[in-house]
């Protein structure tokens, strides 16, 4: 199996999906013949032509507008938008349009349609380079919302997402593209949408993460248990749907749930994903549920980001507090 | 036709003038004898369905909904000059123009009562569902086109938006891609010179929407937008150049006679004089006069036809009135191709609620 | 003291405001001559002049952006987007810029600008015309989000806002436009943001509603009464910052929390409640908290409206629900 | 001047020639002498600050920056047309426009390290801090002058924006609104053929920029960029036609003969002789020439120059170098005016963890 890293995975199954099938399109500002400006699409355009891989003008709302317009007329898009902080401009398509066609016309038309959002901090970029607005997108009803933290999984994933019948926000973290590599097959696979994974077993707390904190959340694990903290830790993967059994089953293990993203604290998936816990598993909480997570500020330029982003030593902090309830 | 139209002349396409006579000239009406007399069957009916239908939402039987009065030249000049495969995206003031599709009354009927069922045309005809978001359509016509082109297809796009659409952001940026790709789109704007309660000149200091048209390097024409004759010519030459060079701007120069919706007053921001001084230039005078001189229309055929029209409404809204609340299993059916757990469970204590109330 | 509904309550603070401070510009679509689709502006354009009060183009987008350079100019705008269905093409300026302003310049340019914004279903509009959004917009750090249920409440809050050296949305539930009447004091009086409203007093179970939906929770509470169930309610009032504290000496008091909100389930208003409940007071909870919202689809049209939005039948069932844990 | 220039007529204005002639004309040039010479030096000053800054960033002192070389000429001709009430609101590669307007190179140096202080310019001028979301500015252009004409001024708003940014909705409809408005800005495109790897020919279909304002029933023209003497003489009389009435739309014909960012590599999607092609062309040494045949400038002071800029580069980078980062409770006090109970919180529990760090 080839080493990838998550950049490579990606442009893995958009060469897949672009070979297998005619109706997928990719596009986006500067994906065409540069290949993005992280790369991720490099090589597609010489290979798949430029009917099929193309630049377009300057304007997330008509990306956004005529995906749809293509998603309706039968094709399969998967545009970009070049980064989380420039979604806004596309908003009003996304949810007055993209996330209602199906339900509005009772499925005549529908929009297969996949969008590549790379999002997050912690690379010390411009502003609007580094949001994470993931729990402001799920909010809106008829996206789905997913998440890789992984190469392997990246691929797996957006397969799954340009494959999917309805519209899929697929978010990938900038932080992670090229910070290691991962053995991932050549050939296609799937990973199914709305499924979280369980990626190490503990006893004491469960560690709900995902994305670009999931490799935060390692490193903190490890921390904890060089003091001696069991932690269990579970990559949610999707942010919409939400795997809510997967953490149910956890927490009424373990008593004790974190969750860590770098979102703003504020109406973030942690509280969306407490809720649950507290309608499902109420009895089972030994301990507050602690949310690890961005302020309520905007990112702070990079002389501060790294005060806003959490590091593995502040969620141990947080998993210690939790661990010592009541004190 | 197109390239002999600068909008910065100040010219206005028209074929049939006010008196109904056709106006000489270079192009010859391309509607004529029973063509003719069908397209103004379309825009009758669509005039009885209207005038019927904002009578029915006075009675309570629907909800809110947009007046078509004095547009039905654009709507269904346009839509008669699309093929069977061409599509349809529309604002919401194209009754005639769906009807000219094969949607029905009924189904109109059935959207503004209040169900998502109104959208979906018999046959499924290529008619997007209507855009509420002022502008926001004008992209997906671009995007439409441009699976078009990507398939080798000959159709075309038309699409329609108000002189207000024009303010967005979206008619620029649709433009713009439709003209970058050469995307087969008619970009048909029906300036009924309010929007809402916004004077057309208001809304933008350009002399002229067609002249809209240079910001993008494609062609733009203003045409008198209750003619039906130039209407006609006007998206058919359009259409044409669509298909093989790209897009093209239409400025529809029109009235809307009646209020914006059935929830708007008209009178808080016009005066009766200026909507006295559009009474003769409604659409469909013209065209009935130019029927009648050609013997093609009388009054007794205008009679028979607007009694038609009226049982079919009545018909339909009878049909319509019968049908009671969406099933709650709908509201969660159809908003995503699988169900979500979430949505599953919230349904679940849905009914749950439901089996209660029934059971108290 | 003159009766007044919220429609004539919020002229009345605008009326004020328009008088009282030259800086103070009302517009947006329809807002100047006609006086505003809902007619909350009538009259003011008579009074103050079409320069203080005024239509603009079709265009949310510059709406939001001309605002945001008033405001930087001095001025002190208070716009209007006609349908909180038609704040999505004015998110990238909210987001980007009026969100962020103060921050980014560290105070030499500021944004005191408010955002009146008609929102909530239940009135049998069109597609677009009854959405609930303000969780979206509570998550974008640096705005406050305010919502008054009442006549008397809106004068204050607005006044309060207007006067907010930050950008306020203030959200007008159209539902409650011309519900009812109430006293309310013809000069000008201002309510904190911030501050919910307890506004009865009850003992087994803690209800939490605002906007709109205080109508629906006070006769779910007195339908409970019938029952003999004693809820405690509170209105929240404002949605960011949110006046935690009184939730929580209520939840402390009576053990059990429901929260009821028009605006889609997860990723709401309701989540984030839940999850501070939880950090401050979870051994306090008796029961799982009940969430009473809006689904995670689009708003039905009207011949399913019905089954979308919370009846009080619909948060009695509820309120027993919770009452009768565990059963 | 706005007048005899028809955008439609593919007309350029130009004063200066590459080879630093003054081209005979009607237009005699308004900055002479003196005046001229600080001109060039602004020019130069940016160009010395941003090839440095540059070779800060390889040397990770600060962190990603656009790059300015090739686009003085805009940035330091349109901005000398300001008066000092007037605004300036940028976009993100106006460097020399920022200088003129007594903003620092410290601060430009501070900002891309990553301080929110780079923002704050010494005694508050009149300057909007940079815009990353492409073409939002423009709309905030129209709201600053609206403003201004609501209290009676008479200043003026100069707006920076890229011809990528022309695709943007903001683009559109922040010229529509000045336009309806009659406010007075000068809304300045500097069309340096590239958005990012994207070429201008694929922008948009429209052959030229300036054409765009005709959407919008102002005037619009064309200008050589690269040519000192033009954009100011051009920025001056759209000046004056602001004030009175109302917007101009201002293409300046540029190139960024830089990399779009230090993060970008432009042999990507261009090519070498198309490089070599804009290297004569470039804004500073036509205005060098013009300098040097009138005897107001020589290589000494050229030398001179150049030493005093990168000496005050280098200072400048020094004092940057020292800062350390954002205390933390500048990340919380400056979200709101008053510090909501959430953020209290939030900073709370973040300090309470530095103290346990501290502690370990
Ligand atoms: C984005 C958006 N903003 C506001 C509205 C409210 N609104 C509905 S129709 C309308 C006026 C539209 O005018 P125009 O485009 O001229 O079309 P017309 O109604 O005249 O056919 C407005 C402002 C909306 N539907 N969408
Ligand atoms: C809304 C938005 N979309 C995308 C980007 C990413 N981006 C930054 S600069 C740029 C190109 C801008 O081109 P242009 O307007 O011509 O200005 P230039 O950089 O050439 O000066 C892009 C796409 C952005 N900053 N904002
Ligand atoms: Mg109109
Ligand atoms: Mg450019």
């Amino acid at each position: 199996m080839p080493a990838m890293n998550l950049v490579q995975a990606i442009q893995s199954a958009l060469d897949f999906k672009l070979a297998d099938d005619e109706r997928v399109l990719v596009f986006g500002e500067d994906v065409g013949h540069e290949g993005g400006v992280f790369r991720v699409t490099q090589g597609l355009q010489a290979t798949h032509g430029e009917r099929r891989v193309f630049d377009t003008p300057l304007s997330e709302s008509v990306i956004m507008g005529a995906g749809l317009g293509m998603a309706v007329a039968g094709l399969r898009p998967v545009l970009e938008i070049q980064f989380c902080g420039f979604i806004y401009p596309a908003m009003n398509q996304l949810v007055t349009h993209v996330a209602r066609m199906r339900n509005r016309t009772r499925g005549v038309f529908t929009v297969p349609m996949t969008i590549r959002l790379p999002y997050g901090g912690g690379i010390q970029a411009l502003e609007l380079h580094s949001e994470s607005m993931e729990a402001m997108l799920a909010h809106i009803p008829g996206l789905k919302v997913v998440i890789p933290s992984t190469p392997y999984d990246a691929k797996g994933l957006l397969i799954s997402a340009i494959e999917c019948e309805d519209p899929v926000l697929f978010m990938e973290p900038k932080k992670v593209y090229r910070a290691f590599r991962q053995e991932v097959p050549a050939e296609a696979y799937r990973i199914p949408l709305g499924k979280a994974n369980r990626v190490q077993e503990g006893t004491r707390i469960t560690l709900v993460a995902y994305g670009a904190m999931m490799r935060v959340a390692r490193q903190a694990v490890d921390l904890a248990a060089k003091d001696g903290l069991s932690v269990e830790l579970i990559d949610l993967r999707s942010i919409y749907p939400m795997d809510t059994e997967t953490v149910l089953d956890s927490v009424r293990k373990t008593g004790r749930l974190a969750i860590l993203h770098e979102g703003p604290m504020s109406f973030g998936v942690a509280a969306e994903l407490i809720a649950r816990v507290n309608e499902e598993a109420l009895m089972s909480l030994e301990a507050p549920p602690r949310r690890i997570c961005g302020f309520d500020t905007i990112m702070p330029l990079p002389m501060g980001e790294q005060h806003y982003m959490p590091t593995p030593e502040r969620v141990l902090f947080e998993l210690l507090q939790l661990h010592s309830f009541p004190e | 036709m197109l390239t002999s139209f600068d909008p910065l002349k100040g010219k206005r396409l028209q074929l049939l003038d006010e008196a109904g006579r056709l106006v000489k000239g270079k192009f010859p009406p391309l509607l004529e004898g029973e063509a003719l007399v069908a397209a103004y069957r379309h825009m009758l009916r669509a005039r009885v369905a209207d005038d019927k239908a904002l009578l029915f939402q006075r009675q309570k039987r629907i909800h809110t909904l947009p007046v078509n009065r004095g547009q039905e030249a654009c709507a269904v000049g346009s839509a008669l000059a699309l093929g069977q495969d061409d599509w349809l995206v529309q604002s919401y003031r194209e009754l005639g123009g769906l009807l000219v599709r094969g949607a029905t009354i009924r189904n109109h009927l059935l959207y503004f009562k209040g169900s998502e069922w109104g959208s979906v045309h018999p046959g499924h005809p290529r008619i997007l569902p209507l855009s509420v978001p002022i502008g926001s359509q004008i992209t997906h016509a671009a995007g439409i086109a441009h699976a078009i082109r990507y398939q080798g297809g000959q159709e075309v796009v038309l699409a329609h938006f108000g002189d207000g659409a024009t303010s967005q952001g979206d008619f620029h940026e649709g433009i713009n891609w439709a003209s970058v790709f050469k995307c087969p789109v008619i970009f048909f704007c029906n300036n009924n010179h309010y929007a809402i309660s916004l004077p057309r000149h208001k809304q933008t200091a350009s002399a002229t929407i067609a002249q809209k048209a240079i910001a993008y390097g494609i062609p733009g024409l203003q045409i008198d937008g209750n003619d039906l004759l130039a209407v006609h010519a006007a998206t058919r030459a359009a259409a044409e150049h669509a298909r093989t060079e790209g897009p093209v701007l239409i400025e529809a120069f029109t009235y809307r006679m009646g209020p914006h919706t059935t929830a708007d007053d008209p009178s808080i921001y016009r005066s009766a004089e200026e909507e006295a001084e559009w009474q003769p230039r409604d659409p469909l005078i013209r065209v009935r006069r130019l029927l009648e001189s050609q013997g093609l229309w009388d009054d007794a055929r205008e009679e028979a036809f607007r009694a038609e029209a009226a049982a079919e409404t009545d018909q339909a809204m009878r049909e319509v009135d019968e049908l009671g609340e969406t099933p709650v299993d709908e509201i969660f059916a159809w908003q995503y191709a699988d169900r979500p757990r979430e949505l599953a469970r919230q349904q679940a204590d849905y009914e749950a609620f439901l089996k209660w109330k029934e059971a108290r």
